[in-house]
């Protein structure tokens, strides 16, 4: 009992990064049809960044951090939009996510050469001690990072529900056209949703690169745990990408556990395909009818 | 559509060898510069960079400067075997790299059709054994390292039960399939045989998975960053058993990412710029000097690569590049002879490399050798 | 979503270029374009040593796997992330059987493509579905999976360790194991590979093919078979991927797992794109750019990786028809038939892409 | 004469909503039924139930006597069963030959023969013959996606013609047309009728249209038919004057 509790807590934890990885993602979906195969590197950088902020002008942590931070969302959150989804979107999804694979090398590399091929410790905001809970050790860490992911994700649920900016937003993922039509200035409304994709990425580097470290190649692994998340949770549901990081990071967790440990990976993708030829449409997601 | 032929025209000449200034000696290193071996390659090409600034600075070999080039392999064995046949087609003097088994495996016929010698970081065992007469390791093989790890275990650890965590890539699986007979022969029992993957960097499952097997000790065979992470992932679950390791998980990287966590860890160490040996703490501190950061034994790899084809050119006084492996084959080289080798170093007939190595133990983050361990054939 | 032929009807704004004066006067113009292609490549390693001669075939080999994914991607409009994983599939039966089983290469390459064939034909069920995303899904959780099973299964597959020594055909009993006779081998090849892709885009096939990316419920309902042509376009399409491996395996004499990953997977998707999803030439030209332009960019040093990327993703927003669709802008414009409309290409729907998002 | 289509008590919902509500009819040879209703009374739901784009809840859908609910549209194309889309669905890539092409070519030989054979399958010169017919004579090889709305309408009825069938279900075929183009539309869909026999079932807004073309006239109002007849009776039914007028 105690292991599974001390499994279930790491996975938890694990998914809540997902899940926050995988939320961004399905927002700019939503919005702007924009497949981000450089998601990964978006949870990658910001890390990095608040160090070279650290490293490049002798800042205290709290400055790094903030002008790391500032500097990412400005150039990957409104940067982005800008200079590589306005001009591409209307050509479809292919071409536009597959800039975002270039961009991914271009987040990486430069990490890599810019900052350091080496892993960096990365600082922690809560004491890298550990509780007891029914015998099973839980890492302080584990639980800041469950406390704090879910925290956002649920101010981020009280802003798109309940505030009037928020449900602008709400509709112009749901029917830009329409929304349009009823006056909502749906560009900035896009704009927000990449701001908040960015804000996500970072909420989720500060979080786990203390255990992680911050290193260039971070985001490969996240990518594609975030890309599989969406995929679980339905892609275009935000609850939907929640519940799909968390099962995502849970059965990762379990399956290190109980399976073979060099077949780990597959254990969610194998889950993937289920999912896919039972419930098409994802865990959360709403059933779409073919339209002719 | 045809001005693609014309680019392919053009490519053509670009795809060319140039010439060789004559008063230098150029050397080509192909190593992995990104992906999943960006970390061991970069430390790699930094010691070699730096042994080549040394040696240029005291006047080059026989008089000549040597001229480095390093090619990025992105750790793929379809670009690494054209890398290294572009150094010989450049007229590379000899083939430094790469670093990891799958890649060397791919470009070792290459440099071996060509008689060039080639130097790889690789330690998998199973790359000297295919008779490749031009092939040289820069480091202990794992079929030399890992029955000292086991002794160790045995008489020092008196360990009866071992969780073995490896990383699943070449490096890693070569050691786990080098420790576990060895472990067998000892007539210690493996409690727990755990994968992890290359870049893995969440290790929470993983170190509740050792903990439960209720090892004596635990073998650790990762790379250093994700020693780093494994080391404190084991901390966090609580795991207070003897964590034993090979080199990589001794290293100064690990040290630092690690913290506290990595005091208490022990094992066998080949190179190390923690070793009692001056040669050896001078070149870990000119390279944190250049280079901001501590390196690892890859630093050292490549550093001590250089200095192999230095002593062999000036031990045939001249340059052939042939005849860079016929003078290695055999040959000891010892410090006095040429210093930048850091240690006696014996090459023996296969490629494989025979040195002392040491016992250390982390004490307070910094690593303390216990003991130094004779070579294997005195 | 949204299917390009039910959008607005603006003349000028539908109309990618008009470059039609005779769709079969192009074409021919492509099968010129292949043969002298080939003339060329047979005398280009001339001079160039073994480097240049080896990163040529390279390119052809990686060009054919590229040619099966824009038959998927670029004709049917189906989004494969397995590209690599069949190659792999390729490479390793053609290893397995010219190493271990004894059998000559051109069975193995010809078993190595039947095998890829059927596996495609089974993984392409999901992609029947009505939401084109599945097939991409599918592709991504079977392409990790063989990657895993490609690096685990040591007994079989040699592991991380790989398999060496792979022996080079040969034809006629004339040895190909030289740089120069084993390039001109690919050449051939790669030219017979091409012709009947080139011939089969010609056929009706390709005309259902291109019916299927563009409006799969239209298609049906004029009695084309949507379920057989997905089916043929993946497995053909997967097939290639397959030849390709059966080349990889004898050029680089040693694979392992690496270059079949998903990355790599991902890597041949960005080649079919930026060469030119749906043009018949684009994929040597994508190859062309994602193998030999980084072997080109060497001189720069470390930043080779970035500056390429940069490349790419600048070709893209410059023009998201990729490479072959710059040309073809180009070639508009120089002969003048560019001027239906100042919009055109800009405003125009991918053939290759808004399709079956 | 038996009947060439006899759909009988056709249902379909989506969720909870019922779409189609036990829809009965049948066709002739050689009638052309019209279909009218206001906005989402379940005309082009119950096309697609027809056709087998959507699984119909309950029901059955006949063909010469045969059943064939549920049979693929591309199966149920080469029965004869041909159709055109309610938004323009043209294939704008491809010449307006090909397009005709296509709309033929799977109705001859067979795959192999598609793959080894002529590159038209022999189609050309009957596709030009269609194109002629249509009045696109001087647009052949002009991309679909350039030709004018109108065009693309017209195109999209010869494509269902291409294959000769002896079954066409027109979806708003008037939609967005103007005037001059109508007429021609009207006029060739009578000498198709006329010459080669083949049936219609139109669903169609434009009243003047539906009047002047059809043989017999179906209301459907709320997924039910709400009223049969002659252009005339349904003219002046008092039950579809309301339902319009109400509407």
């Amino acid at each position: 009992m105690a292991e599974f509790i001390a499994y279930l807590i790491a996975g938890i934890a694990t998914g809540a990064i997902y899940a926050l990885a995988a939320i961004g993602f399905t927002l700019v979906w939503q919005t702007s049809q924009t497949i981000n195969f450089a998601q990964g590197e978006f949870v990658m950088l910001p890390a990095v960044l608040v160090l070279l902020a650290i490293k490049l002008f002798g800042a205290p942590i709290w400055l790094g951090a903030l002008i790391g931070i500032a500097a990412f969302i400005l150039i990957f959150g409104v940067g982005f939009k800008v200079a590589v989804v306005d001009p591409m979107i209307r050509h479809g999804v292919l071409p536009l996510a597959i800039a975002t694979m270039a961009l991914s090398i271009i987040m990486k590399e430069g990490a890599k050469d810019g900052f350091s091929a080496e892993a960096q410790n990365f600082p922690s905001f809560v004491p890298t001690q550990t509780i007891s809970v029914f015998g099973a050790s839980i890492s302080l860490q584990h639980i800041a990072i469950i406390v704090v992911a879910f925290a956002v994700i649920g101010l981020l649920q009280w802003f798109v529900g309940g505030t009037r900016l928020g449900r602008q937003m709400q509709a112009t993922a749901q029917n830009p056209t329409v929304a349009r039509i009823l006056g909502i200035p749906v560009e900035r409304m896009v704009l927000l949703t990449f701001v908040i994709n960015a804000a996500l990425a970072v909420v989720a580097s500060v979080l786990i690169s203390p255990i992680y470290l911050a290193k260039f190649s971070n985001g490969e692994v996240i990518g594609l745990f975030a890309f599989i998340a969406a995929i679980v949770g339905g892609f275009n549901q935000v609850r939907g990408a929640l519940v799909g990081g968390l099962v995502v990071g849970i059965v990762d967790s379990m399956a290190a556990a109980y399976i073979s440990s060099s077949y780990r990976l597959a254990v969610p993708l194998v889950l993937l395909v289920v999912i896919i030829l039972l419930k098409p449409e994802g865990l959360m997601g709403r059933k779409e009818e073919r339209r002719v | 559509m045809k001005s693609k032929w014309i680019i392919a025209a053009a490519l053509g000449a670009g795809l060319a060898a140039p010439s060789l200034a004559q008063d230098k000696v150029k050397l080509v290193d192909v190593v992995e510069l990104s992906g999943a071996g960006a970390t061991a390659g970069t430390n790699w090409k930094n010691g070699i960079d730096l042994a080549v600034a040394d040696i240029n600075a005291k006047g080059g070999i026989l008089g000549r400067q040597i001229e480095i080039v390093h090619y990025d392999t992105q750790t793929n064995p379809g670009n690494t075997r054209a890398a290294v046949q572009r150094a010989i087609d450049e007229g590379t003097y000899a083939v430094l790299g790469p670093v990891f088994s799958g890649p060397i495996g791919a470009s070792m016929q290459i440099s071996q059709r060509a008689e060039i010698a080639q130097f790889v970081g690789g330690e998998a065992a199973g790359l000297t054994k295919q008779g490749n007469q031009y092939l040289f390791r820069t480091s202990l093989s794992q079929a030399a390292a890992m029955p000292k790890i086991a002794n160790y275990l045995k008489n020092t650890v008196k360990a009866g039960s071992v969780a073995v965590v490896w990383v699943n890539n070449d490096f890693g699986k070569g050691g786990r399939d080098a420790i576990i007979p060895e472990l067998e022969k000892a007539g210690i029992k493996v409690a727990a045989d755990v994968a992890t993957e290359q870049g893995q960097a969440d290790f929470a499952a993983d170190a509740i998975k050792i903990k439960n097997s209720n090892a004596d000790a635990i073998f650790v065979y990762l790379n250093e960053e994700e020693s780093a992470r494994f080391l404190r992932a084991a901390k966090q679950q609580g795991i207070n058993k003897p964590m034993v390791g090979e080199t990589t998980l001794l290293g100064a990287k690990v040290i630092e990412l690690a913290g506290d966590a990595a005091n208490g860890v022990k094992g066998h160490v080949g190179l190390s710029i923690d070793a009692p040996i001056p040669a050896f703490q001078e070149f870990g501190k000119k390279y944190q000097a250049k280079y901001n950061y501590a390196s690892d034994h890859n630093g050292l790899k490549g550093y001590m690569a250089v200095y192999m084809i230095k002593w062999a050119t000036e031990k045939q006084k001249k340059f052939d590049s042939k005849g860079v492996a016929d003078t290695l084959r055999g040959a000891t080289i010892k410090p006095s002879d040429e210093p930048g080798i850091l240690m006696e170093t014996t090459i023996e007939s296969n490629g494989d490399l025979d040195r002392e190595s040491f016992l250390a133990e982390v004490i307070n983050g910094k690593q303390v050798i216990n003991a130094t361990l004779p070579k294997i054939k005195p | 979503m949204t299917a390009p032929a039910t959008e607005g009807s603006l003349p000028q704004q539908r109309g990618r270029l008009a470059r039609v004066p005779s769709l079969a006067a192009f074409a021919d113009g492509i099968l010129i374009t292949l043969m002298l292609g080939a003339v060329i490549l047979w005398f280009a390693p001339a001079g160039m040593g073994r480097y240049g001669t080896y990163v040529l075939s390279l390119w052809l080999v990686t060009s054919i796997a590229v040619m099966g994914l824009n038959l998927t991607l670029g004709y049917a409009g189906l989004k494969s992330l397995a590209q690599a994983a069949f190659m792999g599939l390729g490479a390793y039966a053609t290893a397995l059987l010219t190493t271990k089983v004894g059998l000559n290469w051109y069975t193995s390459f010809a078993l190595s493509g039947l095998l890829t064939f059927a596996v495609g034909l089974v993984l392409g069920f999901p992609a029947l579905r009505v939401k084109a995303h599945y097939l991409a899904f599918v592709t991504l959780a079977f392409s990790t999976l063989i990657w895993l099973i490609l690096r685990n299964e040591q007994w079989l597959t040699g592991g991380v360790f790989g398999l060496s020594n792979i022996p080079r055909p040969s034809l006629f009993g004339l040895k190909l194991d030289g740089a120069l006779a084993f390039h001109r081998f690919v050449v051939i090849v790669t030219l017979i590979l091409a012709v009947a892709l080139w011939w089969m885009i010609r056929s009706p096939w390709g005309r259902a093919f291109t019916a299927l990316r563009e409006n799969p419920i239209r298609a049906a309902s004029l009695g084309i078979d949507t379920r057989m042509y997905t089916l043929l376009a993946f497995a053909i399409g997967s097939a290639y991927a397959g030849f390709a491996g059966a080349l990889y395996a004898p050029l680089v004499e040693f694979i392992d797992p690496s270059p079949f990953s998903l990355s790599q997977s991902f890597f041949l998707l960005l080649m079919v794109v930026a060469g030119g999803a749906g043009y018949l030439l684009g994929p040597f030209i994508g190859a062309l750019l994602g193998v030999v332009l980084p072997e080109w960019l060497r001189v720069v040093g470390s930043l080779y990786l970035i500056i390429f990327a940069t490349i790419v993703m600048l070709l893209l927003i410059a023009c998201p028809q990729g490479v072959s669709g710059l040309l073809e802008r180009g070639w508009a414009k120089l002969t003048g038939k560019g001027k239906i409309g100042k919009t055109v290409a800009g405003k125009s729907v991918a053939p290759n892409t808004g399709g079956r998002s | 004469m038996s009947p060439v289509l006899e759909v009988s008590n056709i249902h379909k919902a989506f969720g909870g909503i019922k779409a189609v509500n036990g829809v009965s009819f049948s066709v002739k040879e050689g009638e052309i039924l019209g279909i009218i209703g206001p906005n989402g009374c379940g005309k082009s739901t119950l096309f697609n139930c027809i056709l087998g784009q959507l699984d119909p809840t309950e029901g059955t859908v006949k063909l010469d006597g045969k059943e064939v609910t549920g049979m693929r549209p591309s199966d149920l194309n080469r029965l004869g069963v041909s159709r055109t889309f309610q938004l323009l669905q043209v294939f704008p890539e491809l010449s307006v030959r090909e397009n005709l092409i296509l709309a033929g070519q799977e109705h001859e030989g067979t795959m192999l023969s598609r793959f080894f054979g002529r590159r038209d399958a022999g189609l050309t010169e009957k596709a030009d013959r269609m194109i002629g017919f249509f009045k696109l004579g001087h647009l052949v090889d002009a991309k679909a996606g350039g030709l004018s709305y109108g065009q693309q309408k017209l195109l999209d009825a010869a494509m269902a013609f291409m294959a000769g069938p002896r079954l066409v279900l027109l979806d708003e075929p008037a939609g967005g047309v103007n005037l001059t183009m109508l007429g021609d539309l009207k006029e060739r869909l009578r000498a198709i009728n006329a010459e080669q026999g083949a049936t219609f079932v139109v669903i169609e807004h434009n009243m003047d249209f539906v009047m002047s073309l059809c043989t017999r006239v179906l209301v459907l109002a709320e997924g039910k038919v709400l009223a049969e007849g002659t252009p005339a009776e349904v003219r002046a039914n008092r039950q579809v004057i309301e339902a319009y007028l109400g509407h």
